[in-house]
């Protein structure tokens, strides 16, 4: 019968009255993509892969395995690679996990054709450069992490 | 939806909170509940224990709480077992719709008596890690990857709006320099302060264009609120005030799943107002036009700029008060920003060092709101419904000490609570009865 | 608490459910909830979207749904926005409060239609980190250090039990026989089985007396409940089911502060019964007799083992299971093990391979229970009130392929959703009208 | 604009058809004992400090601050160091945390004149010796983690 682990008994303190203790907690899921997985795997081969509703005619950037319209499955359906900036911002700060990526440009993207619209990260524009209706075009890691990340968008090369 | 039923009329009996603090290292969230419960059940003294049917909890998060499951452990501390209770949880909004639940318990007519209790202890991780946890309620397979950060999608939003309707950063501005100046007054607020809107816009950028100033803070804190039927305010009640209409809404996880349709119009709005709007986009909340339809509804309402006396809102940030004055009608869509330059939701008798066309229509947030009273999540929306008690009671001195923020004959305010990105808002009215 | 109020009735119209697995690999929690929505849908045709006034949605953890404000995001995939919607949490009893609280919705006139879904994905994490998980919805400063882990605690009180009582590990086994061998007949179950006494007691020993043939197993799964006030189930329902009795209860979080005291009684019971006995302590759930005094009180009930036609309850252990047998009164505090071994509630046409003196007196998860159909929290109350369902209505037969589960002229049955050591417990009766 | 973190780049795969990832998260307490500080700087010097509710006149073994009978603020008070095994189990799995401590013994210990119980492990005696009714004695670790395992119960001497 053992009495406590070791690791209990390297509490660290962080204050005597009241008592405050260092208390970590870890977690490893095995995360499942499910029905979204196509998505992901798309990414790596350079594909943005959004879900079409037959019935309804409608086209989400973001993918939906069932349309909200109407309740129906959808279809994949490989959406532009390009469209234009829908909304944007510059985060200086944010969650501690992206913390040491600030400053980092976050935009909207809005496709040809598509209702709904796409977050992703924007590189290569300075802040002050970025526009509400710029043209940008995704690009995808050719080192895949297998995360929504691995697409991203840049300002369109100019002609 | 049913036609509107109004009666058995519902309660607010008693109210209680604690400040609101960057921490409270003294106190769990058990003991921070309990004083406010206690601080409740001292205006009610002729309710004893045995006269109270059951209650509903709220907190965010597991996360914040470091520990599951814990409503159950306030249910014990309050010495509440072994009564029916619940926990309900709904984002930045869960407060209110704890709120709601209660009124529910009430309404139903299973509870004559219930105790609607909500914490948050958000002091127990850093303020990074803590925005992460928040972040982690948005899509955490298609946003919170890409830099999940609740300011930036907000920001997003309001970068949308003003390029829509032309509003301003400085028109967010006012809106902390309303808040936290009326927050001078609120000995309970986390955060009063004098400001300017130069010092709002000069302050550190978050996520551009709202800066540290534009954005509420993290809490702990609790509040309580206790609910009646109509037998039982009379007979505990010493100054009860009834809750005549709720409301709530609901939008995508995802701001970009936000769809382009029409405006769900309130009575006193026209088709023609709006005729190349598309709506809600990701400028506006369709969730709170949808709570505040409904609350309208139920209370009778029909032309809420006149029809109410103040409003508690939740303004997480200064952007989303400017939005949620269009969301409850109180302006047109797009209208937002120069309603708070015209000065329609400041207080007449606060000094803010501003020049206002028209100070005090409709004063909103007189507490400070969340920018200056604090924001710890679970309890936010009951200190909206503790505030709006107090005005309607007409109590604020008693309980603030001062009655600056005391709006003179208060008849009917609404409180609203809202979750990230407008996923969940509840809009309720209460009145004097 | 109000004299009983059971106007304006509730009924439920429609129910779906996932088969409850071990693991949906290809499915996340939005998807597994539409599956279950769309089944309930189907029986409802003339139900549009633009009837359905808002949803309730129910998960246990943050933790297992590596998601914050998950509801929401099933509330936009079932295309419910912009309509109202919160998320019910009580640990274990998730579930069973959801469905109560989705009657407060209809009840308090709110809402005419309202959607009750519930859902857990277990499979993200391993089992140990899963019963971890579990652990923190103990007091994470008293409880969970010490080696925190549900299964030990009902194994201290069922201990408690067989001291008091007399109870013994046969007895509890024969829980498991029975609802592994219903499971046979469900097509949804995730561990259907021909099990003896014998294997019971000789599988793996997880905490004495408790082995792994005691216990339910983690799942990922489901349910949804469609509720309706009494006009829209006629013009929607085909085969509307009332809600005639809701009650729920609570106890202190930690079980080393159950007080001991006198035994609420039910009409059926005397207080000579019980002149010895010290209540609840760690061997009865207070919370459980709370709920059922509540429900009966409501739903007229003053001698359960002759008004009810079967029970679906909360057998997270076969410990528990017995323990509930007496809170709900179907025989007294004490008699929980006598009441299985007679055979009272097993069903009369299914061969166990037992001789049971008095088989079927009152069918107890005639589904298999938790024990065999599996336990994906938020869901788990939610599928009884559809198995329910479905025996008041008597299509068992169309939903489960084979008409052996089906009790026979069912007319009034009760459901019971339980949290961990009792801390939260549902009790809700339902009625063929 | 740094584009994405490094740490995400070394995602590991589980599967592929759903996509399957491995998802680790980490969080870091800084927590507070807060109201109860005062019992668990009590086992650091070998008291088991339990709450007294004067006006009821009631003894907490496991401390609350306020009274659930009358709602009043209690005050510490120490409770025996030896009692009885009100009930036990040996628990042979459990969750991940303690799953290498395992086999262990769990009890609730009652004390004379004391209301409620006290959960603790049980050192020192095999499984099939515990008994309800068994006497126990409370023992405190001379190297304190600041849990509530820096006390745990053992067999009462014989005398
Ligand atoms: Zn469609
Ligand atoms: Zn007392």
């Amino acid at each position: 019968m053992k009495r406590r682990s070791r690791k209990s008994s390297e509490t660290v303190l962080y204050g005597l009255d009241p008592l405050i203790i260092r208390d970590p907690y870890e977690i490893v899921y095995r995360h499942s993509y499910a029905q979204d997985s196509p998505f992901f795997a798309g990414l790596t081969k350079g594909k943005l892969l959004g879900s079409h509703c037959p019935k309804c005619r409608v086209t989400y950037a973001t993918p939906r395995s069932h349309c909200y319209r109407c309740g129906g499955a959808t279809k994949w359906r490989a959406i532009p690679k390009q469209g234009t900036i829908h909304t944007y911002t510059t985060c200086y700060y944010g969650g501690e996990a992206f913390l040491d990526e600030t400053p980092f440009i976050l935009v909207l993207v809005a496709f040809e054709g598509v209702e709904t619209l796409f977050l992703s990260r924007l590189i290569g524009a300075r802040p002050e450069e970025v526009r509400i209706g710029m043209e940008v075009a995704a690009r995808f890691s050719s080192t895949p992490s297998f995360r929504v990340t691995d697409v991203w968008f840049e300002p369109k090369a100019r002609p | 939806m049913p036609s509107i039923k109004t009666d058995p009329r519902v309660y607010m009996i008693a109210g209680g909170i604690t400040p609101f603090k960057k921490r409270y290292d003294d106190k769990d969230f058990r003991l921070m509940v309990k004083e406010a419960y206690d601080m409740a059940l001292a205006e009610v003294p002729r309710l004893t224990p045995d006269r109270i049917d059951g209650a509903v909890g709220s907190y965010f998060s597991d996360h914040f709480t470091r520990q599951l499951k814990a409503a159950s452990m306030v249910q014990d501390y309050l010495g509440l077992c072994p009564k029916p209770s619940k926990r309900i949880e709904g984002g930045g909004a869960t407060g209110g719709l704890c709120f709601q639940s209660a009124w529910e318990a009430v309404a139903s007519g299973r509870m004559s008596v219930c105790v609607a209790f909500g914490f948050e202890t958000m002091s127990r991780v850093n303020t990074w890690k803590g925005n992460e946890f928040i972040a982690l309620a948005s899509d955490t397979n298609f946003d919170f990857p890409v830099g999940g950060f609740y300011t930036g999608y907000y920001a997003m939003m309001v970068r949308r709006h003003m390029h829509e309707f032309g509003t301003t950063a400085e028109q967010m501005a006012l809106v902390s320099v309303k808040n936290h100046a009326n927050a001078l007054y609120n000995p309970f607020a986390q955060k009063p302060r004098r400001l300017t809107v130069q010092e709002v816009r000069s302050s550190l950028m978050v996520a551009d264009p709202l800066t540290m100033l534009d954005i509420c803070t993290m809490s702990d804190g609790a509040a309580v609120c206790i609910l009646a039927d109509e037998k039982s305010a009379e007979r505990f009640g010493r100054d009860p005030i009834a809750i005549t209409g709720v409301g709530s809404g609901s939008d995508t996880m995802r701001m970009a799943d936000r769809p382009h349709g029409k405006v769900p119009l309130l009575p006193h709005e026209r088709a023609a107002d709006y005729r190349h709007l598309k709506y809600p986009g990701v400028h506006s909340f369709r969730g709170g036009r949808m709570a505040a339809k409904l609350a309208y509804e139920m209370a009778g309402i029909t032309r809420p700029l006149e029809e109410l006396d103040f409003i508690e809102l939740h303004d997480a940030y200064t952007s989303s008060e400017i939005q949620t004055y269009e969301d409850l009608g109180l302006c047109k869509y797009g209208e937002g920003g120069k309603f708070v330059e015209d000065g329609h939701p400041f207080l007449s008798n606060v000094d803010y060092g501003l020049k206002l066309a028209n100070p005090g229509t409709l004063p909103v947030n007189p507490s400070g709101g969340l920018l200056a009273c604090g924001h710890p999540v679970g309890a936010t929306g009951l200190m909206q419904a503790v505030f709006a008690y107090w005005q309607l009671q007409g109590s604020i001195k008693k309980h603030m000490k001062k009655e600056t923020l005391q709006v003179w004959n208060a008849k009917r305010g609404l409180i609203h609570s809202h979750a990230g990105t407008g996923t969940y808002i509840t809009v309720t009215v209460m009145e004097k009865p």
